[in-house]
């Protein structure tokens, strides 16, 4: 369907902070250095899993130099978490006082003048502890045997869901074939470029400014002010520039509580920064899932039933690891219709580092198993994966039973497409395959389990006397480009050029709340909010024309490219200049002010709109080594109206690489509660050379509830990722991977285990 | 943090082999690539540091056709991957700078700071003793010219003493129907290999197999040559199925120690697969070889 | 331990700093001079968070000692911008998008410019082995790719 | 829907004789629905008595 011309949205528009960015203007909280600012660093637990009998910080204090040491006990020991809710789901002191439950907990901090006074002061810190045994596994975690991690928490079982509609069982009855398969996936850390950071001011007025990269100011401000007893009007959250954030950013961290906590004793500003390894060993990463998954198919192709077990292992502490439980189960029956669908989802406590969100939420996991099922009932069945997800694919206007309502759907065309692409690709040499999958995703969740009293994303706008924009909005810019996005929604709205706006982000004292960058919810829901505050603002303007111009009142008015105009007459209007002069005058001077808000109503349980996409892969393996060489990516993806885009080519390819290496290079091992790989040398990050040329093919759809009809783009992009390698080695090698990631050592197991059982029949 | 020490900074080799001889607790850092690495993880924290990185006497690459190439210790892994006449007449160890870590590294590391710290899973090392070369260290009482493959005793060791410095690497001129060949095996191409293998092969007129190397790096302690398998290609007119037997050969005759990153069979299999195929490549390129 | 005086040329500017020997070149850059265009993302020499050129040669200035410095001309993500003219490859990054947090952006600027220095029209595979030292988790690298791609293509030339 | 934040639920279910994580346990650990059978039947039985 194709909709208006527009002058701004989708065109070659700059990042409005590129310029910051290229020339080493930008500063980050890593860069952030005030007057008498201590250093402040943190000692972490050795132990998986130990009761906290004493810790002594006496030596530590008297090294000169060393300002403070503060353990739990110099806190208020609130249990805190994001599902504010929810009492039972706040688990996590930042400081804990009684026990620790995963290597590398927070078990005191110390600030000092220097940061290597600070590290020197850490050797000096006595802790005594009572090692207590630890499971790290969630399937023995649930064992009867099992130690207990929180205490009243029966078999650990923190958090489950069940996903339930039409007759499942009488649905399985109808299918010719069902197919049952089990699947691991592991973890993945975000390892954003910027290492966990924040610097906190505590002043003797009582408030509290804290820089901190953060993927939502707003939850940073309601968290540090729940732990340390403070308003939230009271605390202050800056995000000036964050490098990165990918769903591991919006949770209270390390860095924040213990500068926090410092500079209230210490009336002095604390920096704490987090080093790579501390990044990797403290600060939560994707969540390691197991999947059982049962389907039921007839002959013909069509979908009966699906039944679905997984247990994730949750790690030490809930976070946002809860909602990713839910979204995990919900996007696995994406993007088909099924007549019966049941899953249930067990989110297990471990002692290991928690799990969270990250990128995808939960959805990378469920399409691993679920995308590859389907091709391998296709194989059983000799049917053809293009027909089989066409037939039993989402459309406009389908309602997943008591879950959401679909308004805009492109996924038929993103098939096509990617058919046309693959049988384009023609007879591939040997050991090499192309692998698809497809899926979608949400555009910002609805739920509210933060128990925020504000609307979901707000915006306010100021056009000053020379037609300039000031734009304030709560999102938060975390490397994805909001902040471009927005000028560009608020620069179309008002009809004026991207250079007139000047955006304001990342403060809670001068922006209005917002719940953040998570979820892929800032294009649909800051972006309504942008639109809304404009028309109110341009709606002032117009009025005034109106009584300027003396028109019939039937007419209508518009502003485009700074040209006030009657619409049926686009030569007859005035400068958008002039005409904010003119009617500054006559409002007595006040300011243009235009406000807006989004809150999403009576849009079902996840989400108001769903991006849909297909993903090829085309993958070539050593059948001798069993490495894996990526040829090419390509995305057909509906994200409804494309709005930026740089920014979007941006986020598909970088979200291709990040599902790439989570597909094939990327793992987080463990030995007893101790991640093996807490590095960079030994942690593999997808690099230029690995990296494949990742194509994109945009499909034109228009999303009733987004603004200008965008929905949701980039976080979705990693979901398909990893399903379509294995297919792709799948149809290049005959070979069934169920493991994340899919190693080199994996892919020769696998070939050997398919000649033995060859060699059999 | 990285531990204080004092810092030498010599003007000339002589001063900075008497400086070296004068103190006992020094290590040298030239590139520094891998020393500052383990001194900030404080594994290494010696009282004296070194610092020959502007000794340019040890600075030069040279060659002659009788005399073959000489590398000087300073000398950059940059320099090496960026010379003419490294490139024709021993291609196979600019192929192998070209892959080792990033840029970044090699226009600051040196090739006598990478021998010198004796990693196992260093990329010169196997390519080097492949083309037979031979390495001359010393300190202020003379010096000492030993095989690169007797260089390396054990697991970041060698034969030099305490006062020793990597002097200069020589590589005799390459024979008429030589070849020689490596490749590493990792995840990411900047990475050192999970193992690696080095194979050089020098024919008789009659095609017969004169000389042959096999050098398989992170597989043991040092750069492992795998002798058995050489023995078995000796003399011989060599063809795809000895390099399969001599690949069988070299992966058990090696001890790679298992990680994270691969189990020891893996590396076994994997050490074999490529012996066989840079066998191959080396035996191709001799073949076409003036 | 005793502290030592260095002195260097920061962006064509002469610095004299007093520092410690152990001290690290990115620590000076960032610390002593107050330049922190220059990040620092790892302490294993992985990332390239802290490219720098030291006489025209992209360097990690975390696994150099300042003190070896000395007497050297470096350059940081603050020297390539002349009199408020960006140089090509900035303006090439600004056209093709090629950063989102831009952390690892000052880095793989400077790994860029040292690398179209030299590069006679390189390949594509060239071009990404020029950044490889670099680590983005952002973009995925294709976009810088393109960006360096169309320097080296000649597409801008210095203003 | 089971929970953990559904303390009254869970101890509900405790009175009627039942354990709740047995219950939840079994649920995903064999195939079918029968946790739900068994907690829909006991919430008609409920019903009933009102």
């Amino acid at each position: 369907m194709s909709h208006a011309k527009y002058n701004v949205i989708n065109t070659h528009v700059h990042n409005i902070d590129g310029v910051a960015k290229v020339t080493g203007r930008a500063t980050y909280t890593f860069d952030v250095k005030l007057p008498g600012m201590l250093y402040g660093k943190i000692l972490r637990s050795p132990h998986a899993h130990a009761k906290i009998k004493n810790i002594d910080t006496s030596a530590a204090m008297a090294l000169p130099g060393v300002k403070i040491v503060v353990t739990g006990k110099d806190t208020l020991g609130v249990k805190q978490g994001i599902w504010r809710r929810y009492e039972e789901l706040c688990d996590e002191q930042v400081l804990p006082l009684e026990k620790v439950r995963y290597i590398g907990e927070p078990v005191a901090a110390v600030a000092a003048i220097t940061e290597e006074i600070a590290e020197a002061a850490l050797d000096l810190i006595e802790v005594d502890y009572e090692v207590l045994p630890a499971v790290y596994e969630p399937l023995e975690a649930i064992k009867k045997e099992a130690p207990t991690i929180h205490e009243g928490v029966e078999r650990n079982v923190n958090v489950t869901r069940h996903i339930e509609w039409g007759d499942v069982d009488e649905a399985f009855e109808e299918a010719d074939y069902i197919r049952e398969d089990w699947f691991k996936c592991s973890g993945q850390a975000h390892m954003c470029m910027e290492t966990r950071a924040a610097v906190s001011s505590f002043t003797p007025d009582g408030k509290l400014t804290c820089w901190a990269s953060t993927q939502s100011a707003y939850y940073t401000q309601g968290l540090l002010a729940g732990v340390l007893g403070l308003r939230e009007g009271d605390v202050r959250v800056l995000a000036p520039y964050v490098g990165g954030g990918f769903g591991g950013k919006f949770e209270l961290d390390a860095a924040m509580f213990t500068s926090a906590v410092m500079s209230m004793k210490l009336f002095k500003p604390v920096k704490v920064c987090f080093t790579r390894e501390e990044d990797f060993i403290a600060s939560k990463r994707r969540t390691p899932m197991f999947y059982y998954v049962r389907t039921g198919i007839k002959k013909d192709g069509t979908f009966c039933a699906r039944e679905s077990r997984m247990f994730s292992n949750g790690g030490a502490y809930t976070g946002m690891g809860a909602t990713a439980l839910y979204l995990s189960g919900f996007f696995h029956s994406f993007p088909y219709k099924w007549r019966g669908y049941r899953y249930d989802g067990y989110r297990v406590y471990t002692n290991t580092l928690p799990s969270t969100s990250m990128r995808g939420f939960g959805a990378p996991q469920a399409m691993f198993c679920s995308e590859q099922q389907i091709d391998w009932i296709c194989a059983d069945l000799g049917l053809d994966p293009f027909e089989v997800r066409r037939k039993n694919g989402h459309t406009e206007g389908y309602e997943v039973p008591g879950q959401a309502f679909i308004q805009s759907c492109g996924l038929e065309q993103c098939i096509n497409e990617i058919e046309k692409w693959v049988k384009s690709k023609g007879k591939l040499p040997a050991n090499r395959g192309i692998g698809i999958s497809s899926c979608g995703f949400m555009s910002g969740g609805i739920f509210n389990w933060f128990d925020s009293p504000y609307s979901f994303s707000s915006a306010v706008v100021t056009i000053n006397v020379d037609g300039t924009v000031e734009l304030h909005v709560g999102c938060q810019d975390i490397g994805q480009g909001s902040n471009t996005t927005m000028a560009i929604i608020a620069a179309e709205t008002l009809g004026v050029k991207v250079e007139d706006i000047r955006v304001h982000s990342g403060d809670t004292a001068h922006c209005p709340a917002d719940l953040g960058a998570w979820g892929s919810r800032q294009t649909l829901m800051a972006g309504n909010a942008v639109k809304m505050a404009c028309e109110d603002a341009k709606k002032q303007l117009l009025e005034f024309a109106y009584a300027e111009m003396g028109i019939n009142i039937v007419y209508d008015l518009d502003i485009k490219d700074r040209w006030a105009h009657i619409v049926a007459r686009p030569e007859r209007g005035l400068p958008y200049v002039d005409l904010v002069k003119k009617a500054l005058r006559a409002k007595d001077g006040q300011r243009i002010m235009g406000r807006g808000y989004y809150t999403p109503h009576r849009k079902g349980m996840i989400s108001p709109a769903y991006s849909y996409m297909m993903q090829a892969v085309d993958a070539e393996i050593d059948p001798e080594t069993g490495k894996i060489k990526i040829h090419e990516v390509m995305t057909a993806h509906d994200c409804g109206q494309p709005i930026n885009q740089l920014g979007l080519i941006g986020q598909l390819e970088g979200a291709a690489s990040m599902a790439l290496g989570y597909a094939y290079l990327e793992d987080m091992p463990m030995e007893d509660g101790k991640l093996m790989n807490p590095n960079l040398v030994d942690y593999k990050v997808i690099k230029a050379p690995e990296m494949p040329e990742a194509g994109i093919i945009e499909i034109d759809t228009f999303e009733p509830e987004g603004p200008y009809g965008a929905k949701e783009a980039g976080e979705g992009l990693t979901n398909p990722t990893a399903a379509a390698l294995g297919n792709a080695i799948y149809n290049a090698m005959g070979i069934q991977m169920k493991e994340l990631p899919i190693t080199p050592e994996r892919v020769l197991k696998a070939l050997r285990e398919k000649k033995e059982q060859e060699a059999q029949k | 943090m990285i531990n204080d020490f004092h810092y030498l900074k010599p003007a000339s080799l002589k001063e900075a082999l008497a400086m070296y001889a004068e103190h006992d607790d020094c290590k040298v850092i030239c590139g520094g690539q891998s020393l500052l690495i383990v001194m900030r993880q404080g594994m290494v924290a010696p009282e004296y540091l070194l610092d020959i990185k502007h000794v340019k006497e040890l600075s030069y690459i040279k060659f002659d056709e009788k005399d073959g190439l000489r590398i000087g210790a300073t000398t950059t892994h940059r320099e090496i991957e960026k010379s003419d006449i490294i490139a024709k007449k021993y291609p196979v160890l600019v192929a192998m700078e070209e892959k080792l870590a990033s840029i970044q590294t090699r226009n600051w590391g040196t090739i006598g700071g990478n021998l010198a710290h004796a990693d196992p899973a260093g990329d010169p090392g196997p390519v080097l003793i492949a083309l037979n070369a031979e390495i001359k260290f010393g300190n202020s009482g003379g010096e000492k010219l030993v095989p690169l493959d007797e260089f390396f005793v054990d697991y970041f060791e060698t034969q030099m003493e305490q006062g020793d410095l990597v002097l200069e690497v020589h590589v005799p001129a390459p024979e008429p129907k030589f070849g020689c060949a490596y490749q590493k095996f990792n995840l990411l191409d900047s990475d050192m290999g999970i193992v690696a293998a080095a194979a050089s092969v020098t024919l008789n007129a009659d095609g017969t197999c004169k000389d042959i190397r096999i050098v398989l790096g992170n597989a043991g302690p040092i750069p492992l040559r795998v002798t058995k398998a050489e023995d078995l290609l000796k003399g011989k007119k060599l063809d795809d199925a000895l390099f399969a037997e001599a690949g069988t050969i070299a992966s058990e005759e090696c001890m790679p120690v298992a990680d994270i990153h691969a189990s020891e069979e893996h590396r076994r299999h994997v050490l074999g697969v490529l012996t066989k195929r840079m066998l191959k490549k080396a035996f191709e390129q001799a073949q076409t070889a003036a | 331990m005793e502290k030592q005086v260095l002195r260097f040329k920061v962006n064509g500017d002469e610095y004299e700093v007093f520092i410690h020997p152990k001290t690290l070149l990115v620590e000076v850059i960032r610390d002593h001079l107050g330049l922190t265009g220059t990040k620092r993302g790892c302490e294993t020499v992985s990332c390239g968070a802290c490219t720098v050129n030291i006489n025209g040669a992209s360097v990690k200035s975390c696994s150099v000692l300042a003190v070896q410095c000395e007497g050297l001309e470096v350059t940081t993500v603050e020297g390539l911008e002349k009199d408020g003219k960006l140089s090509p490859i900035q303006r090439s990054f600004l056209d093709h998008g090629s950063f989102q947090c831009g952390f690892c952006t000052p880095g793989m600027l400077m790994s860029a410019t040292a690398f179209i220095s030299e590069a006679k029209n390189p390949t594509k595979d060239q071009i990404k082995e020029s950044i490889e030292g670099n680590i983005c988790r952002c973009t995925g690298y294709n976009s810088i790719v393109r960006a360096i791609e169309a320097v080296t293509a000649g597409k801008y030339k210095e203003e | 829907m089971f929970g953990t934040g559904d303390k009254a639920h869970r101890g509900w279910i405790e009175s009627q004789g039942y354990s709740y994580i047995e219950l939840l346990l079994a649920q995903t650990t064999e195939p079918g629905n029968k946790s739900y059978e068994i907690l829909s039947d006991l919430i008609e039985k409920a019903q009933d008595k009102l």
